[in-house]
């Protein structure tokens, strides 16, 4: 079954925020890694709390969608976060729907 | 000079040195961050611990006047550093607000380093200066971030940065070991007096250690920052170290209860406010923020800051 | 009720409430988890080594009787817990015996916060103890997986769960540290007695600092697993400790070995247990049998049990 | 044997073999990586630290000659290492300097392990032999290093390698604390003596523990490696401990200060050395250079060598 | 060359029979990462063990094939685990298989 | 927009090398998380020095190309590292390129 990976990179503060948001959207889970970075935005207070995270969730087109817009929509301007997507095969997929 | 000399040749200060040392000299040199984060928490209990044992100790009207004297320099020193960065400098609300939210808190490790100071200059200050420590270091991030609040549309994040504020891993340590070293009082405080007292001034050079490898990253910004913002986090903390002088004489506090008080008052927090500020002024940038308190004031503080400010203190009151 | 209020202002006790408390205010306060697994590593082989030292100045007549008792307790106390949770509350054959295990081993810090209870109250408990902790960790999580053995068609991981058993982490490190210290003895443990003994208190102070933000996580699961368990981590506690204190006097103990040995029987498990079981039998429910342990008896022992446990011994023994 | 049997019952080298055992029973016990990061760089400051402190007493006549002796024993000791294994053994050239690059330099561990049991012994090693220790560090890294740039064409990361020699972690750890020490002197390094002396040995305890469990790993690399580095890695010690028995009691040195300058320059680096080989000699198989250094020559040490130093050192100059 | 990265996040404890297993259905090499996750079971004991772990490796499409057969088999019922996998374009492909 | 994932797994010491020399060739930011791994060689030095590092980093089709190729002639031969890419759709696109 194919389905949409979503990656979402954003500063360590943002995580819980984007937790619940992607939750409501219809993720039904999810896998969360420490990571460091560098973007377009230099010195961030991440510095202080820890690192950047990368949330990733395996969720149907839709879903996937509803979520980039949402990122998109509220934390591009202000913070540093991007999200990207790309088609997965998955076992059981229905189990993440 | 003399004076400075001593400060500079104490181990603390030294591990600072070294740490920005070991970055000009491009050393591979990393601390775990974990190791960073283990160290602040084993200081903010320890300070906590120790502040409210001593509390234990204090009659309760020796005590009212200092921290009056605080929570009055936690209102007014975040409102004359927006004053002069926004009217003077220029500088845009957003930023000018998130920096003196910086100024009106306090920095933990600069407070432990003139309590070093003094004792290497055979001073002992009063037990409770940990208290005022913690009475420090939220109002001021609160006045500042009230202030936009006022100058325009109310911004729906300032609660959340409430909460952090008041609920940030610092703070909570903090007074979470101050109300248990109250409760548990001189006697049952013995049994992890060990840990937390002996091994105190270790840590602490670990820390400056490392602290001084993250302020060297700082130092790369300051070009960007531009002249205002180094002179500011330079002269402002000596302005507000002045007032705090004339305060903590005036409110009963011994000659070195002063010094630290002054020290205090002119530092400014690089970890709980840079929290807040994220989060209620999203639009400030941290490189300006960070850059003043910790590239600029931090070090000049470390350094020249705390014998000046015993300086000053000796010849108004000693 | 006096006994429970000394312990309830014990500094450790103290820490372990100010954890709940942390997380009961949303504070973002987090340890990090390699902090908590260096610091448990640093108390099991400090108790191993501290329990070694001490088992090389005891006779070994004296310490046989103990032994046996120990080893009895630890292979009744699951089959009494299983009877109990199988029986009489229905639960099915894989998470009742999963339960078992728990409650058939033991809560390194349930055991140190008893001794340091005792300490307080001016007793001091056979230094042998800490061999009787490695002794019960083990048999009872054994004789708890071999029941579904025992009912149902053999299990092909029971082997895989032995070994972890046995070579887990935790014991390994208890056992190294009991034999160092065995083989050392008092003189040559000097040197590293300050690093082992010194702290010690003070690193369980942290522990049971983040203990209490991991306890207060098991909390929100008190509903989902229901008022049977609720009960059965508070009354089958006390029914071990009560045995417990019986089969210790009768053993020779102290009273405050007594007091440290039904301790450390009524406790639970919450390291070695759960990943045994987690291999052995992957359809028992964590959420149950971490909850009952960490969530309620844990939470139970530290702050009522220890003082009761003490009561009990003294009108039976004192 | 006597002594070696002494040696063997130290805590310090019970911890060592006990990591073994843990790997050699396949338990899942693992150190988290941070908290073995985090004993080195405490190690290393409280070596520096001391020594500096120690060397400020030290007239600096004393010190020349030890000095000296150090950095021709840095000199000489790889181009032996290296005509050995590239002539005896018949190994080329890339992994012939990249051992060469180990055994030229020096293991802290194995330093501290001989400290160690002179103490046992009642014996004391001269205060500054930590600043032999970093004279030693850096010399036989680039020496090896630039025999083949001699032999071959120029190597473009030669100067890279040799920048990460010179600002390697460990011997800017190393040099600042000693720095430090220096400066700060007896009486100013008080307030930080408790945190860096006291725990250190049961630090030191705790880092053994662990590089016993990476010892283990590299014992299944032996097979591989053949007879001949195993037998390199235990002979080409005794080789460069007896020389450096010799030119240690030359250059005036106590009985101990020569024991534990044996050791020294016996022992092989596995830590600032792999860093450079990697970078300089890309070709050189870190399966041949770590399982020398780390997984022969460090255990012969630990448990043979030490004691065997000490018995000819007193054959000698006793 | 175009493989199969397959991408298998598990509870810690069945990190050494997963790679036992990979290895023997012919994987060459493998990444692991620590990372934190939920998913549709609650807690897990894990929790004690430290955080899931992440396996990650490139295999060609048929090896693809039969780790995902066994993972499903071996582990969906009882473990917490899970596994997708996607195509990836990589250099001197010969390498991994 | 699509655009590519290339990511780059390699022995730690390599690390700011890397970095320098994929922000030469066109890319405008990164992401780098600590892994482990094992591959075609056995143990390297990085058993000291920490583990592997993964960075990640989107550019367009032209840089990806040129990152790979760069990769593969520096340090195939002497060094543990790998490199693959996939094509992955990202929002605001424009930013990356
Ligand atoms: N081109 C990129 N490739 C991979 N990761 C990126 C890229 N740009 C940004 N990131 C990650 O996203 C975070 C926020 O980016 P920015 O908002 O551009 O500062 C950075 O810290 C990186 O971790
Ligand atoms: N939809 C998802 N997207 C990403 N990761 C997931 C998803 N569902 C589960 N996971 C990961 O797989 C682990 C096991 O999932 P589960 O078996 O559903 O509890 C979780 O702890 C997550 O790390
Ligand atoms: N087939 C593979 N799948 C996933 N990761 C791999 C694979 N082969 C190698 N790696 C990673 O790349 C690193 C270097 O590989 P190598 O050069 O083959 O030793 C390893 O340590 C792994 O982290
Ligand atoms: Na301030
Ligand atoms: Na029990
Ligand atoms: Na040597």
């Amino acid at each position: 079954m194919e389905l949409e990976l979503v990656t979402i990179i954003s500063e360590r503060f943002l995580k819980d925020d984007i937790l619940k948001m992607i939750e409501e959207r219809g993720s039904k889970g999810h896998t969360i890694t420490d990571v460091e970075g560098e973007g377009s935005r230099g010195i961030r207070a991440s510095e202080w709390e820890g690192k950047n995270v990368k949330i990733e969730t395996i969720v149907n087109k839709e879903t996937a969608n509803k979520i980039i817009d949402e990122i998109s929509e509220l934390y591009f301007e202000n913070y540093a976060v991007i999200v990207y997507s790309k088609t997965v095969r998955v076992v059981r997929g229905d189990k993440y729907i | 000079m003399d004076t400075i000399i001593t400060n500079l040749t104490s181990p603390v200060v030294m591990a600072f040195v070294m740490g920005i040392m070991v970055k000009a000299i491009k050393s591979d040199l990393e601390f775990p961050q974990v190791l960073y984060k283990s160290i602040s928490i084993y200081l903010l209990v320890a300070i906590g611990l120790k502040g409210g044992v001593e509390l234990s100790k204090t009659p309760f009207s020796e005590f009212i006047l200092p921290a009056s004297a605080t929570i009055f320099m936690g209102i007014i020193t975040p409102i004359i550093a927006f004053v002069i960065i926004r009217y003077l400098g220029k500088v845009d609300l957003d930023n000018s607000a998130g920096v003196a939210a910086h100024y009106g808190s306090v920095s933990m490790v600069t407070f432990l380093a003139s309590i070093s100071y003094l004792q290497t200059e055979g001073l002992e200050p009063e037990g409770f200066m940990p208290t005022l420590l913690a009475l420090l270091e939220i109002p001021g991030i609160i006045v500042a971030l009230m202030i936009p609040l006022l100058q325009k549309s109310s911004n729906s994040s300032f609660g959340k940065a409430m909460h952090e504020v008041v609920t940030g891993g610092s703070i909570v340590l903090l007074l979470g070991g101050l109300i248990i070293g109250f409760i548990a009082g001189p006697v049952k405080f013995q049994s992890i007096e060990p840990f937390f007292v002996n091994g105190f001034q270790g840590a602490l050079f670990l820390f400056l250690l490392e602290l001084g490898m993250v302020t060297a990253r700082r130092f790369r910004d300051l070009k960007k920052v531009g002249f205002f913002i180094v002179a500011f986090g330079i002269l402002v903390p000596i302005l507000h170290g002045f007032l705090a002088i004339l305060i903590g004489f005036w409110s009963g506090l011994s000659l070195a209860g002063t010094v630290v008080f002054a020290t205090m008052v002119s530092s400014a927090s690089y970890i709980a406010a840079p929290a807040a500020v994220r989060i209620a002024l999203p639009k400030a940038s941290p490189t300006i923020y960070l850059t003043a308190s910790l590239g600029i004031t931090f070090p000049f503080n470390i350094t020249i800051g705390i014998p000046l400010y015993y300086a000053i203190s000796l010849w108004i009151g000693g």
